[in-house]
């Protein structure tokens, strides 16, 4: 029953940080950039979100009105500050991210001061939950398992099956062909951001219900996660992010449970090290030989 | 006409007699009390943030990897230094010199043991495996409190970090990483940068260089960790997280991939920078990240480029002028500065 | 062609963050009064007293320094403290006659940028400082300002060495505080679970990433020791940590009578929550860094009979502590949490030692002007807004500790201990 | 086809009292169930100048890289001067006297000429890491030694003056000629060329030609290349290999190759697209 319960919490926790690997996973699919900036974006979503609640909107709009402000965010952050770098080496595009990663945290910490803000919660999703058999879920841990998995369908649907799916794999395998092939380059990679910023809105949403406290610089250890979780299911790989993601909350949540509570960061990061010894790619992620 | 060239001998002495000159007026000039006292420590600071910007560059810059586990390395010297001064086992200056030793060799046991399997690795799968390594140096510290005091702070480490012993330890590490690089051990690891596949056809053992850049890389790393101790008195492993790897990567890059001067003019800037920008209060880190931001729109290859100063070059070109003018005086000038 | 490109660009990206400079610049002195009130007026301050030949009988202004983080992981608690200290300056001013003015710096919670500002503020010509806030940059500064002899109080630093050598168990004579040491407050709370509660067995719940939360977690088990509390079960968390189920759930398991979570108030506004989310249903103790656990904590329900210690409470009914909290509410438009108040009482104590030492004739900035302010300190016997307040002999503040029981959602006071 | 001992040279009459300097055996490798090489037996003399050819895909690249050992063959063996080369990877390939070109010019495009050449002397010059820091006479003597080796290793393609241009600033045709340069400096015993002409104009490649059959006389090396340039490699191969689908289906003289009906069928008779360098998939 135990183990159970603690199961459900891994899977909660491992959903969010699915969410928040995708977007990590997509961007650096697309462009190779670790893309820091990317766990500040959810901090920036808490806040919406817990803004429009307290102002008494209804929680759709409330929650519509967080992706579309991740959205638009990361927009922004694409055409002002990563657009101009596109041809720059990769190293300047990763310190760009992280200026633009610090630039958020202190925006937000001059607009919403420092200290931590409590997240109404329970106006965004149902409190309560059901019981299997002796264990307690929560609504919120069903809906939030749920909905990762469901954005990881839809995500996987519209790389797969759509058009622009298409040209985003184009763009990604190599742009130049893809500029040859008539697909408009920049216009690929900014949907792909939006994309990544939306399910970060969704990881946002879910990530306040469930820890319900919002601070500037919540969303960097957050976004640390769930990189690894990204590079861990394999960076790149749609399944792999959500595998990582999973694999990183079980694996936290598990090394907790076995009494390990002080070495949890030390234990993920020896077990990614040994996946990637084993898997220099990641779990899903393809291996690449260079061409000779 | 041949371009006018300084002896090689000539030149080592010219640059080694201006580096003593440098010591000495700069000592002179800290103690003298004509800076402001928190100018001297930032004086001091950007010493161990040189090293440790020069170190990574070796690795990132030249090398090529992208490693974001340098507090790692850092942390382990500081705690190694510390540790070693804080037993008085040894007189004051050999006790300096030892300590930084230790604190160098130990660190580069671990570039060692981290090197090994993180560098079969390539890419960004390098840079998250020692990111991994340096959290879990970092947790580790942490939960081995009976040593190191984890969050508690070890306390009470000899402030030996005086101007003088940071600086010399500065222009050792610049000095041998620069000669370093400039022999046959620092073509092999540039040569690894450009073209891995073509640098091992050419009889370059790739792993042996990857791993003893890292090492070195390391080794400075450690020293500039144990300086960072011996100028706080106070370690806790948070000082080591994960954004003081990104901090120094930060000055790396802001100088100029491959470039020691940039790394030394970036990490001089990057320490004065948020000091300069205090009277800003509460804008100040807004201010801070959109230079940040500015200037890699603006300069993406870092302040320097891959420019790297080099005092006897401008000797040469200032000497060859000057003779060239000398020759040409009254005829027509052939001399193409 | 391509070089002078790269010149312009430069140049004009430095130019653009020279406008952005003097921008905000401008824009802070209407935005932020009360770093911008005294910003201007130090700077004569300090240039007029440079000297040190001043008059004694024209003393109007003394110069002191503020150091913490106002920026950076624990900016809540720098700018709370600031706040704190600032108001109390700034009625002291209004009361006319003796002038404090400040300086202030930003080190980010890192105890070399501590360092550094130590040493700007020092610079500045102050003649005693507040700071720091978190307590491995007070320490990284307190050797140095112990050998200037320049009086020091923290209003938050709670480690048990800030005052006092490690090596040699020597105080730091200049170095005072107005808030509990931490052995203080686990020593207390394991007496609290044993005497008032009854408890025989406890968990613990604490950070080892936190010195705070490990010196009471140390003093906690000793004193649980003494007292034949039986520890059952010790949970470990990291700082920045966000699910604390997996510890929750474990010490459910363990069925303690009460769980001792020493932490700050943002690590309780998640563990509440998630200790409803675990089955958990244990009386929770915490210490003084509960202080604002309710104003962070989205269901406070989850924390429903919890007991705190803490040196400040808002429920004080004593005219001096509702001024306070009145007057905090009118400037910050919130209400005053621990570290504000222990902020205030530090420069109230601070202040008040430098007006004894104007009295008995000293001149500020010399060497024995610092020495009477801290003979002054060390003399401490005044009623702060954390309580009366005196000194031991290792500069740690006597005063009455409050235990504060969650009751229906709000923090009530149950009484002192 | 058949009469000629597989075993033997190609001009056994030129190095017949010698032994053979490179031998392959039933090479092969497979790629994920894919095989790229099969039964790839070869022989080369001392001082031979072999080339091999075959359409686009033929697994040409992939032999340069098994006897390389940037990959390790999946079946056979290679033998250098009589050495099994099994338990080597490149560099030591490299050292037993194994250097080569690459198709995709593969040089250190931030490094100067000059330092290009000394990496390819990297392995002559033995001053260890303290020396080197310290700035021992050793440094001063080898570094001074391998400039000037590095200068007369340029002098082949007149290149002595360029040594302080950036290579990947040279021409195309020029960092060909540097890649063999660097080649040449690690003191190889067989030199692998591949695509030495690719890009060249007639007149370079006339030059080339020159300067191959230069560096087979005074190194006294053998020299393999791929190569789609009939005319180069009819003019100063002497002995060719055919490779298809990952088997050499002939081997011999230009003369008997030329003459070969299965050659004319599968290469020669298709063969008006291959005259150009086209991208070759090896993997």
């Amino acid at each position: 029953m135990l183990f159970v319960s603690q199961l459900i919490n891994g899977l909660q926790l491992g959903s969010i940080y699915a969410l928040v690997a995708l977007g990590y996973s997509m961007v650096y699919g697309i462009i190779k950039l670790l893309n820091f900036a990317h766990g500040d974006i959810i901090m920036v979503g808490g806040y919406i979100a817990l803004f429009t609640l307290t102002f008494g909107q209804h929680p759709l709009i409330a929650a519509a009105l967080t992706v579309a402000g991740c959205t638009v965010l990361a927009i922004v952050i694409e055409k002002l500050a990563y657009t101009p770098l596109r041809f720059a080496p990769r190293l300047s595009l990763l310190i760009t991210a992280i200026g633009v990663s610090i630039l958020l945290q202190n925006l937000a910490q001059y607009f919403f001061s420092a200290t931590g803000r409590s997240f109404p919660g329970h106006l965004l999703l149902p409190q309560g939950g059901i019981a299997l058999g002796s264990v307690q879920v929560a609504y919120t841990s069903i809906i939030t398992i749920l909905t990762s998995l469901i954005s990881m369908v839809i995500l996987t649907i519209l790389v797969r099956r759509t058009r622009l799916g298409k040209a985003m794999r184009a763009v990604s395998e190599d742009q130049d062909a893809a500029r040859l092939m008539g697909i408009n380059v920049n216009s690929v990679i900014t949907f792909t951001f939006a994309v990544g910023a939306a399910l970060a809105g969704i990881g946002a949403l879910m990530y306040s219900v469930r820890y319900p406290l919002m601070f500037p610089t919540m969303g960097a250890m957050l976004g640390l996660k769930a990189f690894v979780a990204a590079v861990f299911g394999g960076i790149g790989s749609i399944p792999g992010a959500m595998l990582g993601g999973y694999a990183i909350g079980m694996l936290e949540v598990l090394v907790t449970a076995v009494g390990l509570s002080g070495w949890v960061d030390g234990v993920v990061f020896m077990v990614l090290i040994c996946v990637l010894m084993v898997r220099p790619t990641g779990i899903m992620g393809r291996s690449i030989m260079e061409k000779v | 006409m041949k371009a006018f060239t300084i002896p090689t001998p000539v030149r080592y002495g010219i640059n080694t007699a201006l580096l003593i000159l440098f010591l000495i007026a700069g000592n002179a000039i800290t103690q003298s009390g004509l800076l402001g006292r928190a100018q001297n420590a930032i004086i001091i600071q950007v010493g161990f943030f040189i090293i440790l910007a020069v170190s990574l560059n070796l690795v990132t810059g030249y090398l090529g990897q992208l490693p974001l586990g340098h507090a790692g390395f850092m942390a382990v010297g500081a705690y190694a230094g510390a540790l070693f001064w804080r037993a008085h086992i040894l007189p004051e200056t050999l006790s300096i010199v030892v300590g930084l030793l230790l604190a160098g060799v130990v660190a580069a046991l671990f570039g060692i043991l981290i090197g090994v399997p993180a560098l079969r690795l390539r890419g960004d799968y390098l840079a998250i495996i020692t990111l991994g390594f340096g959290e879990i140096i970092r947790v580790v510290l942490t939960n081995l409190d009976s040593i190191t005091y984890g969050a508690r702070g070890l306390l009470n480490i000899p402030r030996h970090s005086s101007f003088l012993v940071v600086y010399i330890c500065v222009i050792i590490s610049c000095a041998v990483i620069h000669t370093l690089m400039k022999s046959r051990h620092g073509r092999a690891i540039l040569s690894i940068r450009e073209n891995e596949i073509a640098a091992e056809s050419c009889g370059v053992k790739t792993t042996y260089y990857k791993v003893m850049a890292f090492a070195v890389s390391a080794f400075f790393a450690g020293i500039a960790g144990a300086l960072f101790a011996g100028n706080l008195g106070i370690l806790v492993p948070a000082n080591f997280d994960f954004m003081t790897s990104i901090n120094i990567l930060m000055i790396v890059v802001l100088g100029g991939l491959g470039s020691m001067f940039g790394s030394v003019v970036a990490a001089a800037v990057l320490t004065f920078l948020p000091f300069v920008l205090q009277p800003l209060a509460d804008y100040r880190m807004i201010i801070y990240s959109l230079m940040l931001i500015i200037v890699m729109i603006f300069k993406p290859s870092g302040l320097m480029g891959s420019y790297d100063f080099s005092l006897s070059r401008i000797l040469e070109k200032v000497i060859g002028k000057a003779l060239s003018l000398g020759r040409d005086k009254g005829g027509k000038n052939h001399g193409k500065a | 062609m391509l070089k002078r490109h790269g010149l312009f660009a430069r140049a004009a990206g430095i130019a653009l963050a020279a406008a952005l400079l003097a921008g905000c610049a401008a824009g802070g002195q209407d935005q932020a009064p009360q770093a911008a009130d005294t910003a201007p007026a130090q700077a004569p301050a300090a240039t007029e007293q440079g000297g040190g030949d001043a008059p004694a009988e024209a003393v109007d202004e003394v110069l002191i320094g503020l150091l913490g983080p106002w920026t950076g992981a624990v900016a809540q608690f720098g700018v709370a403290k600031r706040n704190g200290a600032m108001l109390y300056i700034d009625q002291f001013n209004a009361r006319g006659g003796l002038q404090i003015r400040t300086v202030d710096f930003d080190e980010e919670g890192d105890p070399a940028n501590a360092i550094v500002g130590y040493h700007w503020l020092f610079d500045q010509g102050i003649n005693a400082l507040i700071g720091s806030v978190t307590s491995a940059p007070t320490m990284a500064v307190v050797p140095e300002a112990f050998a200037d002899n320049m009086p020091m109080i923290t209003a938050t630093s709670t480690h048990a060495n800030v005052t006092v050598d490690a090596a040699t168990g020597n105080v730091w004579t200049n170095m005072f505080r107005s808030c509990f040491i931490d052995p203080f407050q686990g020593t207390k709370m394991a007496e609290f679970a044993v005497e008032v509660l009854g408890a025989q067995t406890a968990a613990i719940l604490f950070s080892n990433e936190i010195d705070y939360s490990i010196g009471l977690t140390d003093a906690f088990t000793v004193r649980a020791g003494e007292l034949g509390l039986e520890i059952v079960a010790v949970e470990v968390f990291a700082n920045e940590a966000m699910d604390y189920v997996g510890q929750l759930t474990n010490i459910a398991a363990a069925n303690p009578d009460v769980l001792f979570i020493p932490a700050y108030h943002q690590h309780i506004a998640l563990i509440g929550p998630q200790s409803v989310a675990a089955g958990l249903d244990t009386v929770m103790l915490g210490a003084d860094g509960w202080g604002a656990a309710l104003e962070a904590i989205a269901d406070p329900s989850s924390i429903e009979g919890s007991f705190y210690l803490t040196g400040f409470t808002v429920e004080d009914e004593s005219p001096l502590v509702q001024n306070f909290i009145n007057d905090f509410v009118a400037e910050f438009g919130h209400q005053p949490n621990m570290f504000a108040a222990q902020a205030y009482d530090a420069a109230m104590i601070l202040i008040n030692a430098i007006e004894m030492a104007l009295a008995d004739g000293f001149v500020p900035d010399t060497d024995e002007f610092k020495s009477s302010i801290i003979a002054h300190m060390a003399a401490t016997d005044i009623q702060g807004v954390t309580g009366h307040i005196t000194f031991d002999q290792y500069n740690n503040p006597q005063k009455t500790a409050f235990i504060i029981q969650i009751v229906d959602g709000e923090a009530r006071f149950w009484g002192t201990f | 086809m058949g009469k000629r001992d597989p075993k033997a040279p190609f001009v056994p009459h030129r190095d017949a009292y010698k032994a053979p300097i490179m031998e392959c055996v039933n090479l092969g490798i497979d790629f994920g169930g894919l095989t790229a090489v099969n039964d790839f037996c070869i022989t080369i003399g001392p001082t031979e100048i072999c080339g091999l050819i075959g359409p686009n895909g033929a697994g040409k690249t992939t032999i340069f890289n098994l006897l390389t050992k940037v990959y390790q063959p999946t079946r056979g063996s290679v033998y250098l001067q009589g050495i099994d080369t099994k338990d080597m990877n490149s560099v030591k390939a490299n050292k037993a006297g194994l250097a080569r070109t690459f198709q995709n010019i593969r040089l250190f495009k931030n490094m100067t000429v000059a330092e290009n050449v000394l990496v390819g002397l990297h392995n002559s010059i033995s001053y260890g890491l303290g020396e080197a820091i310290l700035r021992f006479p050793s440094y001063w003597r080898e570094e001074r030694i391998a400039r000037s080796r590095a200068l007369e290793l340029l002098e082949i393609f007149d290149m002595q003056d360029i040594g302080d241009q950036k290579a990947g600033s040279l021409p195309y045709g020029a960092q060909r000629r540097l890649e063999i340069v660097r080649a040449l400096a690690t003191a190889p015993k067989v030199l692998l060329l591949d695509e030495p002409a690719a890009g060249m104009n007639p007149a370079e490649t006339e030059e080339l030609m020159e300067n191959i059959q230069k560096i087979n006389k005074v190194f006294k090396i053998a020299i393999l290349l791929i190569e789609h340039d009939m005319k180069l490699v009819m003019g100063i191969c002497e002995g060719i290999g055919v490779l298809n689908y990952g088997r050499l289906i002939a081997k011999g003289t230009p003369a008997e190759i030329q003459r070969n009906p299965l050659v004319v069928e599968a290469y020669l008779g298709k063969g008006q697209s291959d005259s150009e360098s086209g991208g070759e998939d090896s993997a």
